[in-house]
């Protein structure tokens, strides 16, 4: 007789919602017909996500003491509360972002059912408490993420996009899969907790283990120099999908790379410390100048995102509980403007029919004042402009690397944020100052009807962008409260 | 019975990653890359099970059938993706990939 | 109700702004619509200046409501007595630039008009917040619609000018940034009201880096030419008028009683790029070939004169800079406006095509002539007050600045005599033909209100010199009372003499 | 005696795995890597014999060796064989060989000196019982204290399974490419 383990299911509901939306979408994809498919898929998809996120906050709410579930496999805490309510809106948003996206309509239902499975993934991923549990959460929202990316599957550039995010995401995670055999060698332990509880001992092994997982998180991060696949796959994943992989994903990688290091290693903070502070380097440098040669929008973003990366990775080698604060605000501009960003690009790309680049990016801002007031928005956020929560963010990320002694962090993020402002205004500048000759409209036949869901999805992304700048206390509660379940 | 202590396959394991690492990086063949991943993912086994019996404490085997699993989802993938672009008549071979492109 | 005026008055154009951006109106009453809040704006700042008690040195409308606290950081706003004129004048140009913009109609004007308010709003932020983060939100809010403002009715040359002009102030705004954030951090407040004094160098350099840039002082003025150039008229006015006015604000804000001992020890170096910003700004403005040209280049050699009275350290030196600062807003507002009218009529500039346009055009040869005059700084002038305050107050720190102070004013003699010749008078320029009008109603309208509060000031330039720091306190008593430093080295030399005429 | 026979064991299925990996990454022809990598699986599961992996051992035969290479050859079959007869058809370039030698010898070198650090030995542990590693303790452990590492496993699957039926429907004619 085996004694069942007790199963605290309110701790996983935001991930279970989000499954039994996964599984309900892939009844409709079968027993729905292909007329009504689309609206019921979406409906269910959003309905999951919005689900998750009220869950989420639910358990946020009720875990104000973290815990761990079923024998270390899972916490229980605000950290991870707070990561999924951020997953489960980014989610929520993409879908609205998708509804219209050109995708064959005998996929729609999968579609949506890999994209809650992809969310489901990481609310799973944000909670691992050991390294079990860590790689099969990686592994779940990735081999999700891998076939959204090919979904496409009429595009040749969207199937090499998903060939080449599998290649190198495999090679990422094999490297945290050894890494986390070496850390399991040394320690004979797999949660995180006794990990971190275990003393120095062979010290080589341990290491070497922490850089192999630390680097496995960092593919998924995109941060520089682990960021290769970002451009090409943002570029040619389904614009939504892109959307959602550079918010959810980011959070995700972010979140549990902190947790990883505060609580499975804390005695090699020193060690760690460094090495995040140098990848934020390398991320800030690279990210930022190969975006300056860009053309393609999408490439631009990616590129922005990898630079964004290095920003929050200077939270995280604060390890402080300001940067805890800092890295868990950040996230939440963040992913609003590089939601609300792909969005609009998603908008261009459908009037068009045609990749978006700064050429044909021209005039956009005058003919659909909304989006490109918004496009406009997010971009300055990115920059980190104040009236956007980016601007805080930035604030708070500096003042972390301040507080911890490492000026030339800030040094490092102030040059990063000048060579921004070239490509971020340089998208604007497409976009407003062509003149009336370089105006590029939509082809002839008409424009698409204008997108009452995208258009929805942006203001929220926008209200979000907007609104954390002016309610920063209150977030900075929740970001605090969140980090008090951290033990650093 | 006295075998190989854990130092040796700690060095079997590490040589085995390092040559996937390397086909993976090398090779430009996707079925190849992918048959290297599982080097890779294999090599993790090996050590994962060695380490199990060193610590007497079966969860690393569990990790190790929990990783095969995985192992296989994503060969089901890769070599989904490996056939539709095989249907559509592109050449396989990944630096030619080369229809995105800043 | 009287501490809400700051935050009206700052409100108050950003919801106009969005207001304008939503209404469903016609770009014509969009315009009226902004000229409309523009001119509440002016007169919300008359009831503020009749409520303000000038006896008193302490900061007044003060509102300040915490914005996030464990970084210490507030939305704190008021007014000191320098403030509130910084403020008038931000709003006097910017209602007279709207309201010329409006005229000229010009086109896409939801966008012309919602950027034009909130820039407004932006620059009262920027002159009356009293937190260091909320000031440099402000002060980087100012540059997103100046931004859009060149590149989308610029002139031809406009990308490269937005390039210029961006690449510089985000430099100087970032260097700020970060001395901002180390600064806050050391001092564990935001709050420039509650803040210590500091005596690092390198915050000191970050912040005189970022107001250099944008007063312009030399050598930081790389993106002054093209970027006056290419810009609407209208807007270089502002860019002149108010926004190089934040440079120096936060000298005299922020700079000096932040950093007593830095600045004094530095004081040497800035007065010498004040006196090299004075003299090459003159020379450069001499050589101009176009009206425009001399009048950007004056607002360099008008940067110089300002901060060398503003490094003099005593309160001469800072009444005198007080009163310059306002009195160049409005001279450089009115002239670049009277720039832009003239190439209105002319589509050109340049001295080489220009002339003779006196004959027949008596209103624009006398707004011309007038503010020229103001600007040249004849005696009785209100020009002449403030300069002759600075150099009374620079006289102190060594003759041999007063000296180049006095070369500076007289080379400005020679620019401005020059421009106003070279439109007005000599042989009518092949560009100058009989269908170039007089000023038509709605320019008189912009302008003349310029002129007469220029007028106002010439009769009675102690209204803002006499009244800058509260009763007749120096700058360092109102804003640090505690801070000893400066307190003492002007009690030494503290027997100032009041101008009046 | 018994101990000789393991380390002769152990070092007959060492080289045999890493032969075989070589052969994997360097053969052109993806056949016969494919076959290779059987010989990879086969060895690892001898070494996972001799740690008392016998449950993890059939594992791997029945799930790489019965299902993931039959996926792999199938594939292979399908696609047809592009790159030529001989397995070793062009042959590694001198900068690749280069390469791998110098790759190669650095991450030897930082596995050699990781292994050695690692301390313990597999000889003497009183706590490995017959069950260590049979299937009834497998199926313990997965089903209590490793549940949700069970299921997650299960939908791991499930998703690629999705996965694969998405990217195996067949292609269409498509006029525009919007991303390309």
């Amino acid at each position: 007789m085996i004694d069942k383990p007790h199963v605290d299911w309110f701790a996983i509901s935001p991930s279970l919602a989000l499954l039994i939306a996964a599984g309900m979408l892939l009844m409709i994809a079968v027993f729905v017909p292909a007329g009504p498919r689309r609206a019921v898929a979406a409906c269910t998809g959003f309905a999951g996500f919005v689900a998750a996120f009220v869950f989420a906050v639910v358990v946020d709410v009720k875990s104000p003491v973290a815990t761990t579930i079923v024998h270390d496999s899972l916490f229980r805490d605000r950290w991870a509360a707070l990561a999924q309510v951020l997953i489960a809106g980014s989610g929520a948003v993409a879908v609205l972002v998708s509804y219209r996206e050109r995708l064959r309509d005998e996929h729609i239902a999968e579609y949506f059912a890999l994209l809650t499975a992809a969310g489901a993934g990481m609310a799973f991923f944000v909670q691992a408490s050991n390294l079990m549990t860590l790689f099969l959460g990686l592994e779940w929202f990735s081999i999700a993420l891998y076939v959204l990316t090919a979904i496409d599957i009429d595009l040749i550039g969207s199937l090499e996009a998903g060939l080449k995010y599998l290649v190198v995401g495999a090679f990422g995670s094999a490297t945290l899969l050894f890494g986390s055999a070496l850390v399991y060698g040394e320690t004979g332990q797999l949660s995180f907790d006794k990990i971190g509880s275990y003393g120095h001992g062979h010290a080589s092994m341990l290491v070497v283990g922490l850089a192999m997982i630390l680097v496995g998180l960092a593919f998924k991060a995109s941060a520089a120099p682990f960021h290769m696949w970002t451009p090409d796959v943002y570029q040619g994943a389904p614009t939504p999908v892109t959307a959602f992989m550079a918010s959810a994903t980011k959070i995700a990688a972010l979140v549990v790379t902190y947790r990883v290091l505060a609580v499975a290693f804390p005695q090699d903070e020193h060690l760690w410390r460094y090495a995040i502070a140098v990848i934020a380097c390398i991320s800030l440098a690279w990210g930022n100048l190969a975006a300056l040669v860009q053309r393609n929008v999408k490439r631009i973003l990616a590129y922005s995102s990898v630079s964004h990366a290095g920003f929050m990775l200077i939270a995280v080698a604060a390890a402080s509980p300001l940067g805890e604060r800092a890295l868990m605000y950040y996230l939440i501009p963040y992913a609003a403007m590089s939601l609300g960003a792909f969005a609009v690009v998603a908008a261009r790309e459908r009037e068009l029919g045609v990749p978006v680049t700064l050429q044909n990016l021209a005039g956009f801002g005058w003919e659909r004042p909304l989006l490109g007031v918004s496009m406009w928005i997010f971009l300055l956020g990115m920059l980190g402009f104040p009236l956007t929560g980016g601007f805080i963010g930035k604030f708070y990320v500096f003042a972390a690397a301040y507080n911890h002694g490492f000026w030339w962090l800030i040094v490092a993020g102030v040059i990063a944020t000048m060579i921004s402002a070239y490509y971020y205004l340089g998208v604007v500048r497409a976009m407003y100052f062509r003149d009336a000759a370089e105006l590029q409209l939509a082809p002839a036949g008409g424009s698409p009807p204008r997108e009452l869901l995208l258009g929805l999805g942006v203001l929220i992304c926008v209200a979000v962008t907007v609104g954390s700048f002016f309610a920063v206390q209150p977030l900075i509660d929740v970001a605090r409260s969140a980090a008090a379940a951290l033990p650093l | 019975m006295h075998g190989p202590d854990i130092q040796w396959y700690v060095i079997l394991a590490g040589l085995l990653f390092s040559i996937g690492a390397l086909g993976v990086m090398l090779r430009r063949n996707p079925l190849i890359i992918l048959l290297s991943v599982e080097i890779m993912l294999n090599s993790a086994n090996l050590l994962l099970i060695a380490f199990s019996r060193l610590h007497g404490r079966e969860d690393g085997q569990i990790f190790a059938i929990s990783v095969m699993a995985v192992a296989a989802s994503e060969v089901v993938v890769g070599l989904g993706l490996i056939v539709a672009m095989g249907r559509r008549h592109v050449e396989l071979d990944v630096d030619k990939l080369r229809t995105l492109r800043g | 109700m009287a501490s809400w005026l700051t935050t009206i008055l700052i409100l108050l154009p950003l919801g106009g702004a969005l207001l304008v951006a939503v209404a469903p109106l016609t770009s014509y009453w969009l315009g009226s619509l902004a000229a409309l809040i523009s001119l509440i704006e002016v007169g919300f700042w008359i009831t503020s200046a009749s409520k303000f008690d000038f006896n008193s040195p302490a900061l007044q409308f003060a509102q300040n409501r915490q914005w996030f606290s464990d970084l210490g950081v507030s939305y704190h706003i008021g007014q000191y007595a320098f403030s509130l004129w910084f403020v008038g004048m931000t709003v006097v140009v910017m209602a007279a630039c709207t309201i010329y913009g409006w005229w000229a109609g010009r086109e896409r004007g939801r966008a012309y008009f919602a950027l034009m308010l909130f820039l407004t709003g932006a620059i009262v932020g920027v002159f009356t917040a009293q937190d260091l983060l909320l000031f440099y939100a402000f002060f980087e809010a100012m540059l997103i619609p100046l931004y859009i403002l060149i590149g989308v009715w610029g002139g031809s040359n406009r990308m490269r000018a937005t390039i210029t002009f961006v690449v510089y102030t985000v430099v100087g705004s970032l260097l700020m940034l970060a001395a901002i954030v180390v600064l806050g951090l050391q001092q564990g407040t935001f709050d420039l009201t509650k803040m210590g004094t500091s005596s690092s160098t390198w915050l000191f350099l970050g912040f005189v880096v970022a107001f250099a840039i944008k007063s312009p002082l030399f050598p930081l003025h790389g993106w002054l030419p093209i970027t006056y150039r290419e810009s609407p008229p209208e807007v270089s006015a502002v860019l002149s008028g108010v926004v190089g006015k934040a440079g120096l604000y936060g000298l005299l804000r922020i700079v000096i009683p932040t950093f007593p001992t830095v600045a004094h020890d530095w004081r040497y170096v800035l007065l010498v790029l004040a006196s090299i910003s004075l003299v090459y700004g003159s020379l450069l403005a001499f050589r101009a070939p176009d009206f425009r040209g001399v009048v950007l280049y004056s607002s360099l050699a008008q940067a110089g004169l300002i901060v060398l009275g503003l490094f003099a350290f005593n309160d001469l030196g800072f009444d005198g800079a007080v009163l310059q600062i306002v009195n160049h807003a409005l001279v450089s507002a009115a002239l670049f406006l009277l720039a832009g009218m003239v190439e209105r009529r002319t589509s050109t500039g340049e001295f080489a095509r220009l002339g003779g346009m006196a004959r027949g055009r008596p209103a624009l040869a006398t707004l011309v002539m007038t503010t020229g005059i103001i600007a040249l700084a004849v005696p009785l002038s209100t020009s002449f007050a403030g300069e002759f305050l600075i150099l009374a107050g620079v006289f102190r720190q060594g003759w041999a600045w007063a000296v180049i102070g006095a070369a500076g004013i007289v080379l400005a003699a020679m620019y401005m005599l020059r421009a106003i010749s070279g439109v007005l008078h000599q042989e009518p320029g092949p560009a100058v033909t009989d269908a170039a009008l007089d000023l038509r109603l709605g320019e008189l309208a912009v302008v003349v209100p310029l002129v007469l509060c220029l007028l106002g000031l010439s009769a009675w330039p102690n209204l803002v010199s006499g009244h800058a720091f509260g009763g007749n306190r120096a700058l360092t008593q109102v804003i640090t009372p505690t801070g000893g430093y400066l307190t003492t080295t002007l009690g030494q030399s503290g027997q100032w003499t009041r101008y009046a005429p | 005696m018994a101990d000789f026979l393991v380390w002769v064991v152990w070092f007959v299925a060492a080289f045999a795995c890493l032969a075989s990996a070589l052969a994997v990454v360097s053969f052109s022809n993806p056949f016969y890597s494919a076959l290779s990598l059987i010989g990879n699986l086969a060895s690892l599961a001898v070494l996972f014999l001799l740690l008392s992996g016998e449950f993890v051992a059939a594992g791997q035969l029945l799930v790489y060796g019965g299902a993931v290479m039959v996926m792999f050859l199938f594939v292979i079959a399908y696609l047809g064989d592009r790159t030529g007869e001989s397995p070793w058809s062009g042959g590694p370039s001198w900068q690749i060989v280069g390469a791998v030698l110098a790759g190669g010898a650095i991450l030897a070198e930082v596995c050699v000196v990781v292994g050695m650090q690692a301390g313990g030995f597999l000889t003497k542990p009183q706590h490995i019982t017959r069950a260590f590693g049979s299937p009834e303790a497998i199926g313990r452990l997965f089903l209590t204290d490793h549940l949700i590492a069970f299921e997650v496993t299960s939908i791991v699957l499930l998703v690629a399974a999705v996965g694969g039926v998405v990217l195996g429907s067949h292609a269409r004619k498509i006029e525009g490419d919007a991303r390309t």
